[in-house]
This record gives C-alpha cells, sequence and structure tokens, in this order.
C-alpha cells in the first residue's frame, strides 16, 4: 500500500489537478473563473515537476540540514534543478495572473460584463 | 508514515478543485484555488523541496488569491450582476 | 453560432480534451525512469552524480566525458560525512542547493524570471493608468486596533521579509518569497487604513535601481571574470553567513525589487483611476 | 569553440535600460522613447558588426560555466542574421512610435516595446531549452500588455485570448521539457540534440507533440491560431506591425530549432526521431494553416483583419517551406519569413497613417487613396506586390525557392504544395482589390493626407527594401542559405560548435 501510493499519489494529484483546470478553461465563460482555471493548471503543473524529481528516501538537497539524515549509511538528495525551475515557474505564473486581472478589470471598466459571449455579442 | 498525511491532503485538494469548479459564487471559487495552492505548498514540503514550498506559500497561496480578491472587489462595484 | 452550441456538447468535449491529456501524462509518467537521487556528497553539476563540475570540465576538454556511461543516474552513494571548510568555489558555498543553482548555473534564467515580474507589473501599471478618482468613503471604517495592529505587524513582516532573503544562501527562501513577503506586509497597510498611498516616486526608484544593480553584478562579472553574471567574491565557509559569494548581493537586490515591485502592483489594482486619452 | 562573451551585451544593455527608463520617465515622457531607439539602435549596430566582421560562429558563456553544465548563447549563423533583421524591423517600428503612441502610459509602453524585441532576440540567440522558455515569456508577457494598449476596447479582447491561449501552450510546452530531462538529465540543446537517440521512442513523442503544442501558438500554425485576428486588429497599428514583423520570426524560429535540431535526423531530408514524424505533421498543418487562413482573409471587409489572416496563411507557407526538410527549403522559408516580416509590418504602419488622418479601415475608405496620398499608395502596392510574389519584388523569389524545393522532393509534398498555390490564387484576389480599390477615382475631392517624417522614415526605407530584394536577392540570400545550413547539419553546425567533444548517439 505504502509502495503503490509512494508512486502514485503525487502523479494522480497533479494530473487531476491539470485536468480539472483545462476542464474550467473549456467550458466556463466568466473571465475571472478562466483565470482561476489558468492558475489550477499551473498548480497541477509545478507538483508534476516536484514530483518527478524526488525519491522516496530522498532528502532536502541544503547541505547543513541533510548532515545527520543518512539512511542505511546511505544518503540521497531530491534532484534541485527541477526545483529551481519550479521556483522560476511560479513566480511568472504570478505575473501572468496578475496581468489577466488587469485585463479582466479593464474588460469590466469598458464592456460592463465579464461573461465572454456577451462581449463577443457586443463587438458584432 | 508520511505518506499518508499527504494523501489525505491530496484528496482535500482534488475535493476543492472540484469546488472551484461547481461552486456558484465567484469568490468561493477564488478561495479554493487559494486552498488547492496551499495544499499544493504542503506536498511540495513532503517532496523534500521547502524552497518551493515557501515560494509557493507566499506568492501562489497568498499575494495572488489577495490580488485575486482586490480585483474582484473592483468589478463587483458595478451595478451588474455577473454570475454565470 | 459558437454560441449556439448547447452546454452539454461543450462539457463533453472539454472532458474529451482532458481525458486524452491525462491518458498520456500517465502514459509518459508509467514509461520514465522514477525517482532521481542526487548524492550530496558530490557537488552538483548537470549530471549531479557522477562527479564535481571541475573535474567534470576537465574530462570535457580532453574528450573523456562523453565517453562515460549515464548508467549510474539512479545509484545510492555511500554517505560520507561533509566536512565544513574553506571552499574553492561558488559550486560548493551555498549550503542551500537550489539556491547555487537559481542563482549561479542557472543566474541568467533569474534575471529573465526578474524581467518576466518587472514587465508583468508594468504591463498592469500600464493598463490601470490614469487619473487617481478619490475613493468614495466606505461603509465600514476600519477601527483602530485595526489600524495600529497593522503599523505594529508591518515591522514585523518587513523584518522577516529581510530575514528571508538575506539568509536565502543558507536556509529554504531567498529573494522571491521575501519580497512577496514585504509586499502582503505593505498590502495590510492598505486594509488598515482607507485611503492609504505608498510613495509611488519612491517604490518607482527603489524598483528601478534594485533592478539595474543586478544588471550591474553581471556586467562587473563580465569585465572582470570575462562572462556575464560570473562570481566574482570569495566564497567563505558553507554555514557562514558571509559565504556564497555574490549570491546573497543578488537576493537582496532580487527582494527589494520584488517587494517593491508587487507593492506597486497591489496598489494600482487597489486605486480607481480614470483613464484619459489625449 | 569560439568564445565571444561580449555578445551576452546584446541581452544585459536592453534590460539595463528597461529597468531605467522609468527613472528617465521622472524627465520627460518623449525622452524615454528615445531611450527605446537608442537601446535598440546599439542592439542592430552590433548585431551587424557581428555579421559583417563574421564573428561567428562562437558561444557565449554565461556566469563561467562552460556550456552543457551552465547556460550559453550560442551566436551562430541563424542567431547573428535574425537578430540583425529583428532588431532593424524593431528600430524602425520604434521611430514610427515616436509619433503614434500619444496618451496613456507612455513610459510604461517604452519599457515594454523594448523588452518585446530584446525578448524576441533572446529567444534567437539562446542555447538552453528552459531558457528558451523564459524569453518565451518574456516576449509573450509583453505581448499581452502591448496588445492591451490603447483607446479602443476592442484591444482587450483580443489580448486576453492571447494570453489564455499562449499559457495553456507554455504550460504544455514546459511539460515538454521536463519529459525530455526525465530522459537525458540536461537542458543543454546542443547535447539533447546529440544524445536524443537515447530517449524512449513512445515518451519522446508525447514529448515531441507537447513542445509543438506550446510552441505553435507564437508561430501561427493552425490549430493554436484562433488569437491572431482578434489581436491583430484590436492592437495599435505599431504593436501589430511588431507582432507580425518581429513576434513571428522568434516564432517559428523556436519551433523549428526544437523539431530540426533537437528532435531531428541528421541526413538528407530531415526526419524527427520518434514514432511519429513531426516534420511531416507540422507539413500537414502547415497546409491546413494556409488554405483556411487565405479563404477567411478572402472573406474579410476590414482591412487590418484581411492583413491578420494574410500573416496566418503566411506562416503557414514558411511552415510548410521549414517542413521539407532539405537544405533549399529551409532556404525559401527563412526568405519567405523575412521577406514577410518587412512587407507586413509595412502594410500595418500604412494603416496605421491611415487610420490617424480619418481614412478608415474598411476597404470601401480606400478609394481614390492614389489622389490622396501617392506616397503611401505605392508604398502599399508595393507591400502587397512582394506579399502576392511578383517577379521584381522580393516575394517572388523566396516563393520560388519554396516551390523549387517541394518539386525536389516530390512524394506528397507534390500535393502540399499544389494546395498552396491554390491558396496564393485567393491571396491575389484579395490584395489587388485592395489595389484596384486604391486607383480607382471618385467623384469626391477629398483633402490630402499629410504624412509627418516619423512615420515617413521607416514606411519609407521599408519599401526601398523589398525592391532592392527583389531586384538583387543576393542582400538577403546569401545569408539566408548560410543560415540553411545550421537547420538541416545539426551536428557538423550547431552541437560541435557548442560542445566540440560531444559525439553522437
Amino acid at each position: 500500500m505504502q509502495v503503490f501510493l509512494q508512486n502514485w499519489i503525487y502523479l494522480i494529484a497533479s494530473v487531476s489537478l491539470i485536468g480539472v483546470g483545462l476542464y474550467i478553461v473549456l467550458t466556463k465563460e466568466n473571465i475571472f473563473r478562466i483565470i482561476v482555471g489558468l492558475n489550477i493548471i499551473e498548480s497541477g503543473t509545478n507538483l508534476f515537476m516536484i514530483a518527478i524529481a524526488w525519491h522516496p528516501k530522498a532528502v532536502m538537497p541544503i547541505y547543513t540540514a541533510t548532515d545527520h539524515l543518512a539512511v542505511n549509511g546511505k544518503v540521497i538528495a531530491a534532484d534541485p534543478l527541477p526545483q529551481s525551475l519550479v521556483l522560476t515557474a511560479i513566480v511568472i505564473g504570478l505575473g501572468t495572473t496578475a496581468l489577466a486581472l488587469a485585463i479582466g478589470v479593464k474588460i469590466f471598466e469598458k464592456y460592463g460584463t465579464l461573461d465572454v459571449r456577451k462581449i463577443k455579442e457586443a463587438e458584432k | 508514515m508520511i505518506i499518508y498525511v499527504a494523501t489525505i491532503v491530496v484528496i482535500v485538494i482534488i475535493i476543492t478543485s472540484l469546488i472551484a469548479v461547481f461552486s456558484k459564487k465567484l469568490l468561493s471559487s477564488i478561495i479554493s484555488m487559494g486552498l488547492v495552492s496551499l495544499g499544493v505548498s504542503g506536498l511540495f514540503f513532503f517532496l523534500q523541496a521547502p524552497d518551493v514550498a515557501i515560494t509557493e506559500a507566499a506568492i501562489g497561496a497568498g499575494l495572488s488569491t489577495a490580488i485575486f480578491v482586490i480585483a474582484l472587489k473592483k468589478v463587483k462595484k458595478g451595478e451588474t450582476k455577473d454570475e454565470e | 453560432m459558437k454560441n449556439d452550441t448547447p452546454k452539454v456538447f461543450k462539457s463533453i468535449f472539454a472532458l474529451f480534451v482532458v481525458a486524452i491529456f491525462m491518458i498520456g501524462l500517465f502514459y509518459a509518467f508509467v514509461s520514465m525512469p522514477k525517482g532521481w537521487g542526487v548524492n550530496v556528497n558530490n557537488r552538483v553539476s548537470r549530471l549531479y552524480i557522477l562527479k564535481n563540475v571541475r573535474t567534470a570540465t576537465r574530462l570535457l576538454d580532453s574528450g573523456k566525458f562523453f565517453a562515460k556511461g549515464m548508467k549510474p543516474l539512479r545509484a545510492e552513494v555511500p554517505y560520507k560525512p561533509i566536512k565544513f571548510k574553506k571552499t574553492a568555489n561558488l559550486e560548493d558555498g551555498a549550503a542551500n542547493v537550489v539556491t547555487s543553482i537559481v542563482v549561479d548555473y542557472r543566474g541568467f534564467d533569474t534575471l529573465g524570471e526578474v524581467t518576466v515580474l518587472f514587465l508583468a507589473a508594468s504591463g498592469v501599471m500600464m493598463l490601470l493608468f490614469g487619473k487617481r478618482v478619490k475613493p468614495k468613503r466606505k461603509k465600514t471604517e476600519p477601527s483602530l486596533i485595526m489600524y495600529v495592529g497593522t503599523r505594529i505587524a508591518f515591522a514585523v513582516i518587513f523584518l522577516f521579509g529581510i530575514y528571508i532573503f538575506v539568509h536565502g544562501h543558507l536556509t529554504p527562501g531567498g529573494g522571491f518569497p521575501g519580497g512577496a513577503v514585504i509586499a502582503s506586509g505593505i498590502l495590510g497597510l492598505f486594509l488598515g487604513r482607507n485611503g492609504y498611498t505608498p510613495n509611488h516616486a519612491g517604490l518607482k526608484v527603489f524598483e528601478s535601481l534594485s533592478g539595474i544593480a543586478f544588471v550591474i553584478i553581471g556586467l562587473i562579472g563580465l569585465f572582470s571574470v570575462k562572462s556575464f553574471l560570473a562570481n566574482f567574491l570569495p566564497t567563505g565557509i558553507i554555514g557562514n553567513l558571509y559565504s556564497a559569494g555574490f549570491i546573497s548581493l543578488i537576493y537582496i537586490a532580487i527582494g527589494m525589487k520584488v517587494g517593491s515591485e508587487l507593492a506597486a502592483v497591489v496598489d494600482s489594482m487597489i486605486g480607481d483611476t480614470k483613464e484619459e486619452w489625449s | 569553440m569560439n568564445i565571444f562573451n561580449n555578445a551576452a551585451l546584446l541581452i544585459g544593455i536592453p534590460l539595463l535600460f528597461a529597468f531605467s527608463i522609468p527613472l528617465f520617465g521622472f524627465i520627460s515622457k518623449q525622452l524615454t522613447k528615445w531611450v527605446t531607439i537608442f537601446v535598440i539602435g546599439f542592439n542592430a549596430t552590433f548585431s551587424l558588426y557581428i555579421l559583417l566582421a563574421h564573428k561567428f560562429p562562437s558561444v557565449v558563456v554565461m556566469g563561467n560555466w562552460v556550456p552543457p553544465f551552465g547556460e550559453n548563447l550560442y551566436v551562430g549563423p541563424v542567431a547573428v542574421f535574425l537578430v540583425t533583421v529583428v532588431s532593424l524591423i524593431g528600430l524602425l517600428i520604434a521611430i514610427y512610435n515616436l509619433w503614434a503612441i500619444k496618451g496613456g502610459d507612455v513610459t510604461r509602453f517604452s519599457v515594454l516595446f523594448l523588452m518585446y524585441i530584446a525578448g524576441a532576440s533572446g529567444i534567437i540567440l539562446t542555447g538552453d531549452i528552459f531558457n528558451l522558455f523564459i524569453f518565451m515569456e518574456i516576449t509573450e508577457i509583453t505581448s499581452y500588455a502591448l496588445a492591451a494598449y490603447g483607446p479602443e476596447r476592442r484591444a482587450l479582447g483580443g489580448a486576453f485570448k492571447f494570453l489564455v491561449v499562449s499559457s495553456i501552450g507554455s504550460t504544455l510546452y514546459l511539460l515538454g521539457v521536463m519529459l525530455i530531462y526525465t530522459q537525458l538529465g540536461t537542458l543543454n540543446i546542443a547535447e539533447i540534440a546529440a544524445r536524443i537517440g537515447q530517449t524512449t521512442p513512445g515518451l519522446l513523442t508525447f514529448a515531441g507533440v507537447l513542445l509543438i503544442s506550446g510552441l505553435a501558438v507564437e508561430a501561427e500554425l493552425f490549430p493554436f491560431n484562433g488569437w491572431v485576428p482578434d489581436t491583430y486588429t484590436g492592437a495599435v497599428n505599431g504593436v501589430s506591425a511588431a507582432l507580425s514583423g518581429i513576434g513571428a520570426i522568434a516564432g517559428v524560429y523556436a519551433l523549428f530549432r526544437i523539431v530540426m535540431t533537437v528532435l531531428g535526423k541528421d541526413g538528407m531530408y530531415v526526419l524527427t526521431y520518434g514514432k511519429l514524424d513531426l516534420m511531416a505533421v507540422i507539413a500537414i498543418l502547415a497546409t491546413a494553416t494556409v488554405v483556411i487562413g487565405e479563404l477567411s482573409a478572402l472573406t474579410q471587409k476590414n482591412v487590418k483583419k484581411m492583413l491578420a489572416y494574410s500573416s496566418m496563411a503566411q506562416m503557414g507557407l514558411v511552415a510548410a517551406g521549414f517542413s521539407i526538410g532539405s537544405t533549399l527549403g529551409v532556404y525559401g522559408g527563412i526568405f519567405q519569413l523575412i521577406n514577410h516580416s518587412i512587407a507586413k509590418s509595412m502594410l500595418f504602419l500604412i494603416v496605421g497613417v491611415l487610420v490617424a488622418a480619418g481614412v478608415g479601415e474598411r476597404i470601401e475608405n480606400f478609394k481614390g487613396l492614389w489622389k490622396r496620398s501617392p506616397f503611401l499608395s505605392l508604398a502599399f502596392t508595393i507591400g502587397a506586390f512582394s506579399m502576392l510574389g511578383f517577379p521584381l519584388f522580393a516575394g517572388f523569389w523566396s516563393k520560388f525557392a519554396i516551390v523549387g524545393a517541394s518539386i525536389q522532393r516530390g512524394g506528397w509534398y507534390d500535393f502540399i504544395i499544389g494546395l498552396v498555390l491554390f491558396a496564393s490564387v485567393a491571396e491575389a484576389f484579395y490584395y489587388l482589390r485592395i489595389v484596384t480599390y486604391i486607383f480607382s477615382s471618385t467623384e469626391m475631392e477629398k483633402p490630402k493626407i499629410k504624412v509627418n517624417l516619423s512615420p515617413a522614415i521607416p514606411i519609407f526605407i521599408l519599401a526601398v527594401a523589398i525592391v532592392a530584394i527583389g531586384v538583387y536577392p543576393n542582400l538577403i540570400g546569401n545569408f539566408s542559405m548560410q543560415s540553411a545550413g545550421e537547420f538541416t547539419h545539426k551536428m557538423k553546425d550547431y552541437v560541435l560548435n557548442v560542445i566540440p567533444t560531444i559525439t553522437a548517439h
């Protein structure tokens, strides 16, 4: 049971988050809801990237913290490179979210609605 | 042992993300997005990535949600009701 | 045209796309090697496993590097206790390996990342630009306790943010979360008092100067060590505050930049503006 | 491995000035636009120097870590040539912006425009697959913000659509990068390219599909280009010119750098590793793009929207040229890419001048334009003829090369080129329709249009460039041929220049 969970639980979490986010983006009409969906997709992607850098016996990649963390005389740290990539991805996600919200607020000021369908009709 | 805690967190995250899909109010869907971020940051900690966990908690769960709520307040000022 | 499609079809189509995507990812995960390990005794480098970068570079120059198999990717390596002594290069200068990667090996990425955040903030400010309109009186004024409390909390939060980004090379954290923490403290000030506005010109100058500082640190590297964003400071002993070369300098610049930038974003989101086009 | 670290200034100087433009903004708003011009001018001069002094191929080492360990920029023939073109066109559009950008937050606009050019240069220069993602984000974030700029409300809808599509695209790209990383443990393009044969074919195919769907958003290929018409129509004209002239170059470059250099096999015609030949997939997508783009453009009454659809179709043509996979095909693709950038950005600038003069964007408004402004009419005609591929105009040579390459390859590529040529007939129809409108006479006498110096200079230079390339194609052709070699001979011209000791697997 434990082995099964270790292998699969993080993958299930990340993939279902990506799926839920994609579903929101594809079906919802409210602009703010679409941005919520984009955020959830981003969380799922980050989780996926961290999960494939991990090993059940791994310790965190910090020298001063791992001094006494030998497992059976052997030690493995989680792969730090994907972690650094995810740091970057999180910050980029914040930037995109802020810009999208600014555009959304602007759209509400000018069209008086956040519904994508109504905006399309107003353009015609 | 910690994997069972992680499993519970994962179940909570998935349920919360489903709330984000089906909730009628925009505010509750935004809050559940923040909760998803918070749960994911907890998972990062279980996955031995404390740097990422702190960053996600501060940026993804904290500031991102705050900006969201501020923007939502700005939109609500208009008279038009805009729930789906 | 698209509006006439019933909601059910749309959901079914969405579910279809999502299902294909999820199956693909599951398939990919099943067929990939799992559980990447890194030996902490060796230094972090491209392969993180076989060798440290200096030896690897030597092997690379003599053409032997790629002849070695890439097999021992997941091998567990016998544990040797680490002795902290004076370090020779930045590679073993920082106690936090992720920091070492973020600022040193992939420092150029981080410069780009800071730029992305700066551009997003600029975009928000450009879109919400206009003449400030005085906010209407709120129905509920924040109470005195809120007012005083947020101000006291701001001092503590500010200090904590600075702690996070100064200790970026020793403990988890770094410039980005530190800056975000400071920005959330400023957000508290907004909530504590109606009509609070930070000093806009000050924020702008602060933001620009810390960004310029980052690039200039890179340019100093280019002119002294002959490579953009190269370390030019001594690296010290692992675990000391004054170690890890220019990492802490860069993190201080990043922290200040991110803090002032996010504060400006919050400010332009909260304020009401009326745009005018000449 | 030649090292030329000073080329890092191509990214460093724009960043330095982008951060300091808000400080210049305290002095004067007009000054910030001049700073933009100065910095892009520096980039153009420096890259022109590298091109003419033949400082390439060389590698720029970042942070003193040699290529497979740290990050690097690769200054190869493609990179130098495309960066030069990008910064020259960017310089001309920046000169146009001096006159066109007035209201709103001009300071921030200058920052964003400058970083848009620098981000496109970064995409072209970088030698690291994740760094490519960062620069892609820089160009995309700036382009959402730039596209949303302007007094018109339709700009916002287009910008939001672009944002949603391309942030999903970049997520997919990131997943693809991670899948490759799990197999090879590296992010360096040269090393991945050399060792791509070691990966599992199934996983590689899935990763390739993810990478392509991420990159096709900016390269405007068929299922991912729904944002193009709205965004181009809504944006201010200077921005539309930049999006179609500069963003397209960066997008197409990134797509084919990944597909041909990273995933491709060396050979007579480039094919890709994995279970599925991704070059063939791209050929089909490109054909679909051409057909759909041209047929949609045919029905448009709004000139700007028509130009947007036409731009989509031209990108399809470029991708079709690249996907033939031979040196001649890639040569045609690059040549067409540059011709398209020059002509399309000029057409958008002309529409901008006309709209500002109160003429309007609809086709009927163009009636009798010849009487009102001979200069603009002539320039528009030159651009339209270059798009059509008339002899003695720039577009002729590139279309000729693409057709020749596809005939040389034969097989089912004959079918593709047939469809593309059929679609070109539609293109001829709608461009000639505007040209006849321009030269037809009207009864009513309307006032003449006065063109300021600042928009006139870029339009004039671009028009002269089109005619010059048309008369003397080797002006661009030699460099294009040189660049095409880098795409089709990846080991000899790319990988070994970056990591000399590596062996192919």
